[in-house]
């Protein structure tokens, strides 16, 4: 199975895998899936992830493994995903402007019947933000990177050629955040 | 044919394919520096149809995005809509009552044979032929015939619900589906003797446009694209969604890379399609068609969920971040044409600009879909 | 000597009427053709069968303002439409519509109109080139190539026929091959056996030269936007449009006059202009019929024909007609 | 030299084969309608913009609650009302209650997708749709709707 090759590969990443952080979010969060009322799980949740692996049930988010790293980590966990043969769906972000950070998504899948979704989520602060390219390794991520740009202001550094792509050449604003105001 | 190419410093001229041009369908642009008839760098350039549907899907609720769903892909637009309902029905746990997935499943095969259908005629007439179009629709109109006396609309279908369908299906419906199927099944057989045996086309498209499964990896392109070269990948068969797994059919799979092969794929794909209609018809189960508790207000827990669908196009998928609010948190909408579009840039180097317009129709394009 | 100079300038009058009239219906029997083909009806809202359709295209070309793009070259762009149409209304004059309807007869006729049949291509090359448009350029140097190499097999072809009627005057040229199919070049005889072969290859190049699809890499729209007229409008684009229609004529009429015995009628009986008419006329409707039914072949494809195949069999049949002359 | 034939004759026979196709097309008949001369009814669920329905004494059916103006994804739905009172029977007692009565229903349908959400969120069915399909226009207020007007149109 690649999900548990994959998997380990990229908790190999995380010099202090910290067991104890997994076991506690994962089942929260699944718990807070399961009920359908938004109730203490929930609040419960709303603590910031610790970084690592989780493997997540595929018939309830649609992803098998969600990973949450560190910019800095960003490059060697995708050249582990590009190993292993996957390609890129997606890349998007999400403004989590409460906790005053956006964090970048990657979709990966693969092209073969040994279904793994797995999703790398990688958080920088909002008034900086900052992320090293992926376009190196995959060069489809050129124009993903080049969208969340325009609609989140991520700064992909390294990218060869960061402009707007979906916005007018001229948008100095990112639509996507909360705080965008028409 | 692409040959190698000699530049001359200072010899090369700009030229602006779109945003208004024939062969763009739509308005995409592509800043091709040419050397004579020969693209030295081409540059995509998006965004003249962009209308942002992410955010209005974070300003409106779940059940008021439905109809933008369809205005992605406008050809086939069940696909999409498709997609959207099994991403909200997994977030907020909403069943499905089997008749009702199986209808879905029948419409969306129909809108991907009325799909590639269109794209039939309009991939020919790029390559200058104009008659074949004419067919095309004709047999596209039959469908869309079918389709509106059961959704009401003949190309922007606001037709699934969360939990269901709009209305059921009708015995008028069924046996136009049946009797659809056999003059399809003819018409198909018309296409390959005027068009796909015919030695222009054959010609234009042989080992015309390399699309190597590598380069389909790193660029994540899905789809006939992929399967044209070579990739045996269908979200229907590879991460089964709905009711496909209770069909029987195949993923054509050709392993040229050129244009030619992405053509043959679509091709084998209408007959594919007809088969799941026609065993959709058959195993149609009886009963309600959405279910007994009709979900009111849809707020689904707070997550993250992802739902990937195989549309006409290729893999669509679709992102809800939920904070547990009757809005999305985020709503991202993976479009396959940005993903096949994206490899353009590279894969028309040094070719001849015919023979890369001809890529770019086979690579099935619908701009609204890829600018969102 | 007045009287001929009279005649002829009648007769010159005669040939435009009848080049301007074809121009125009032809595009009628395109449109309509096409839609039947298409199972749709085409023009039909203007006159019965839309048959008062070219007038009202005419009218409306004719009132639209002429815009010249800024940068380009005046002169040779107002010249180019006039060279697109005036070539093809002076090859009608030597036409042989019957033994008697002709306008000029000379001995040198297969001469002249492939002098006047090269021009067109000139008038494409200047058209896209003074229009100063990045697809008019590109249109206009693959329309000069194309023009270039279809010219040879063609010549070629009509060179294997003038060997075997010995004369370069149409008029001859119909009279060799009267009195029944038999005697008609297209069919093929013991000094020339190849010669259906040859008809193909007449009938593909003059569909090339004509810029008829599957050939029309000038104007291919899916590319090209419109090719070399792409900066045309109004009465511009009309001549254009007219230009290509009468050139399709002139096509059509060389090969019945060539390989279809003219106004020769296939048994022999009751030959005249009908018969001349009849058999450009379903030529047309062949070159319509081509037109919808295949697609546009690609530059370095249309070229390949010519180099690869069509020069080399016509040059091999060339070489045997003028052997097996020699034999029998 | 043997393929460089046998590809020039198949590609010749590809060519008959397709002028063949379109010869036979050529004689069948026209499948287009004519279309300002001849319309195609349409199907019974098609979409059209919204249309009132009349109760029995032809008046809108129309309560006023509001659900389609708020489901409406586009917002191109606006009501008006006035309260009306109005006597009932009630145990043998006349009582004087208050409703609402629509004084103006506009659809702007310019910006309506016709998605259908305003028919369906309808708990009174006091809305359905029209089967007008021939609306064209270059002024953009000729598809501002009054449907109440309309409603009294078709009735008189």
């Amino acid at each position: 199975m690649i999900k548990d090759t994959v998997k380990q590969a990229l908790q190999d990443l995380f010099p202090d895998p910290e067991p104890v952080a997994e076991e506690v979010v994962a089942p929260a969060a699944e718990g807070a899936d399961t009920d359908e009322d938004k109730k203490k799980p929930v609040k419960k949740k709303e603590e910031p992830r610790v970084n690592g692996v989780l493997e997540r049930d595929h018939a309830e988010h649609g992803y098998d493994i969600d990973v949450q790293l560190d910019p800095g980590e960003l490059l060697a966990a995708v050249m582990i995903i590009d190993k292993a043969g996957f390609f890129l769906e997606s890349i998007t972000g999400v403004d989590w402007i409460k906790e005053d950070q956006l964090e970048a998504v990657y979709d990966f899948s693969r092209y073969d019947f040994d279904t793994c979704r797995v999703v790398i989520r990688t958080r920088t602060p909002r008034s900086a933000p900052k992320i090293p390219t992926i376009s190196k390794i995959y060069p489809g991520a050129g124009w993903h990177e080049r969208e969340t740009h325009d609609f989140f202001g991520i700064k992909f550094d390294g990218h060869p050629h960061l402009v707007p792509l979906l916005l007018p050449e001229d948008a100095d604003f990112h639509p996507l955040l909360k705080d965008f105001k028409p | 044919m692409s040959g190698p190419i000699h530049i001359q410093p200072g010899e090369t001229f700009t030229l602006n394919v779109g945003p208004q041009h024939p062969a763009t369908h739509g308005v995409l642009r592509v800043k091709m520096e040419m050397d004579g008839e020969y693209i030295v760098k081409a540059e995509t350039v998006l965004g003249y149809i962009h209308r942002m549907h992410e955010l209005m899907g974070e300003n409106r609720t779940y059940p008021q995005v439905l109809p933008n769903l369809s205005r992605l892909d406008y050809l086939g637009a069940l696909g999409y809509t498709h997609g959207h309902v099994l991403a909200v029905e997994r977030a907020a746990g909403i069943e499905v009552p089997e008749r009702a997935e199986y209808i879905r499943a029948i419409t969306v095969e129909l809108n991907r044979v009325a799909s590639h259908l269109f794209w039939f005629g309009a991939f020919v007439m790029d390559l200058g032929g104009f008659t074949p179009l004419m067919y095309a629709i004709q047999d596209r109109e039959h469908i869309l015939d079918m389709l509106e006396a059961v959704t009401g609309s003949r190309l922007t279908y606001c037709y699934y619900r969360f939990g269901g369908l709009y209305n059921d299906i009708d015995d008028d419906f069924i046996a136009a589906a049946k009797a659809f199927i056999p003059r399809m099944r003819k018409s198909l057989k018309k296409y390959d003797a005027l068009v796909t045996g015919n030695i222009i086309f054959e010609k234009r498209l042989k080992d015309i446009g390399p699309i190597s499964a590598e380069m389909c990896r790193k660029y994540g392109a899905t789809g006939p694209v992929a399967r044209g070269a070579g990739i045996d990948f269908d979200v229907r068969k590879n991460e089964p969604y709905s009711v496909y797994p209770e069909f029987d059919f195949d993923i054509p799979v050709y392993h040229e890379c050129d244009s030619l092969a992405r053509y043959k794929v679509r091709m084998e794909e209408m007959e594919q399609s007809l088969r799941i209609v026609e065993q959709g018809l058959e195993k149609l189960p009886d009963g309600p068609i959405m279910p007994a508790k009709k979900p009111k207000l849809i707020k689904p827990p707070a997550g993250d969920y992802y739902q990937a669908v195989e549309t006409a196009r290729g893999s669509f998928g679709i992102r809800i971040v939920s904070d547990g609010g009757k809005n999305a948190y985020r709503f991202k909408l993976r479009s396959p044409t940005y993903s096949n579009m994206s490899l353009f840039d590279e894969a028309c180097e040094g070719m001849m600009i015919m023979d890369a317009l001809a890529m770019m129709g086979s690579l099935d394009l619908v701009i609204p879909e890829i600018d969102r | 000597m007045s009287l001929t100079i009279l005649n002829v300038i009648i007769a010159v009058v005669i040939a435009i009427g009848f080049a301007a009239l074809n121009a125009a219906y032809l595009v009628w029997a395109e449109r309509r053709g096409a839609g039947r083909i298409q199972r749709r009806p085409g023009p039909n809202v203007n006159g019965p069968l839309g048959l008062l359709q070219p007038l009202a295209d005419g009218i409306k070309l004719m009132t639209k303002q002429l815009v010249i793009p800024g940068g380009a070259d005046k002169a040779l762009f107002m010249v180019a439409p006039v060279l697109a149409m005036a070539p093809a209304i002076i090859s009608f004059v030597t036409i042989p519509f019957s033994e008697s309807i002709v306008a000029h007869s000379m001995n040198i006729g297969v001469l002249m109109i492939f002098a006047f049949a090269s021009l067109s291509g000139f008038s494409i090359l200047l058209a896209g080139w003074s229009s100063r448009n990045k697809y008019g350029m590109m249109a206009s140097v693959r329309a000069v190539s194309q023009n270039i190499s279809y010219e040879v097999p063609m010549l070629i072809t009509v060179i294997t026929i003038v060997m075997m009627t010995g004369t370069m005057d149409l008029k001859e040229l119909v009279a060799a091959q009267s009195g029944g199919i038999w005697n008609w070049n297209l069919i093929p005889s013991l000094s020339s056996p190849l010669m259906p072969v040859a008809f193909l290859i007449f009938f593909i190049c003059s569909l090339a030269e004509t810029n008829r699809a599957p050939f029309d890499l000038g104007e291919a729209e899916s590319e090209l936007v419109a090719g070399f007229h792409t900066e045309y409008g109004s009465m511009g684009f009309g001549l254009f449009f007219m230009g290509e229609y009468a050139n399709i004529v002139i096509g059509a009429s060389l090969i019945t006059i060539l390989f279809l015995g003219g106004w020769g009628c296939p048994l022999g009986l009751f030959p005249g202009v009908w018969w001349f008419l009849l058999k450009i006329y379903m030529l047309i409707f062949s070159f319509i019929w081509i037109r919808w039914t295949f697609p546009r072949t690609t530059i370095y494809g249309l070229l390949n024909l010519s180099w690869k195949i069509l020069i080399p069999i016509s040059l091999f049949n060339l070489l045997l007609t003028a052997g097996l002359l020699k034999v029998f | 030299m043997g393929a460089y034939f046998t590809e020039i004759f198949r590609g010749l026979q590809s060519l008959a084969i397709g002028l063949g196709i379109t010869f036979k097309e050529f004689f069948q008949p026209v499948v287009t309608v004519s279309y300002p001369y001849e319309t195609i009814k349409m199907s019974e669920r098609y979409r059209g913009h919204i249309e009132l329905i009349e109760d029995e004494e032809g008046k809108a059916k129309c309560v006023v609650c509001g659900m389609c103006e708020r489901a409406c994804p586009s917002g191109c739905i606006s009501l008006a009302s006035e309260s009306v009172e109005y006597e009932v029977e009630v145990k043998g007692e006349m009582k004087t209650k208050k409703k609402k009565v629509l004084t103006k229903y506009d659809l702007n349908f310019t910006t309506c997708s016709l998605c259908g959400q305003c028919v369906e969120n309808c708990n009174f069915g006091a809305i359905t749709f029209s089967k007008d399909y021939n609306l064209a226009s270059s002024r953009k207020e000729d598809f501002h709707f009054d449907l109440l007007n309309r409603l009294k149109e078709r009735n008189s």
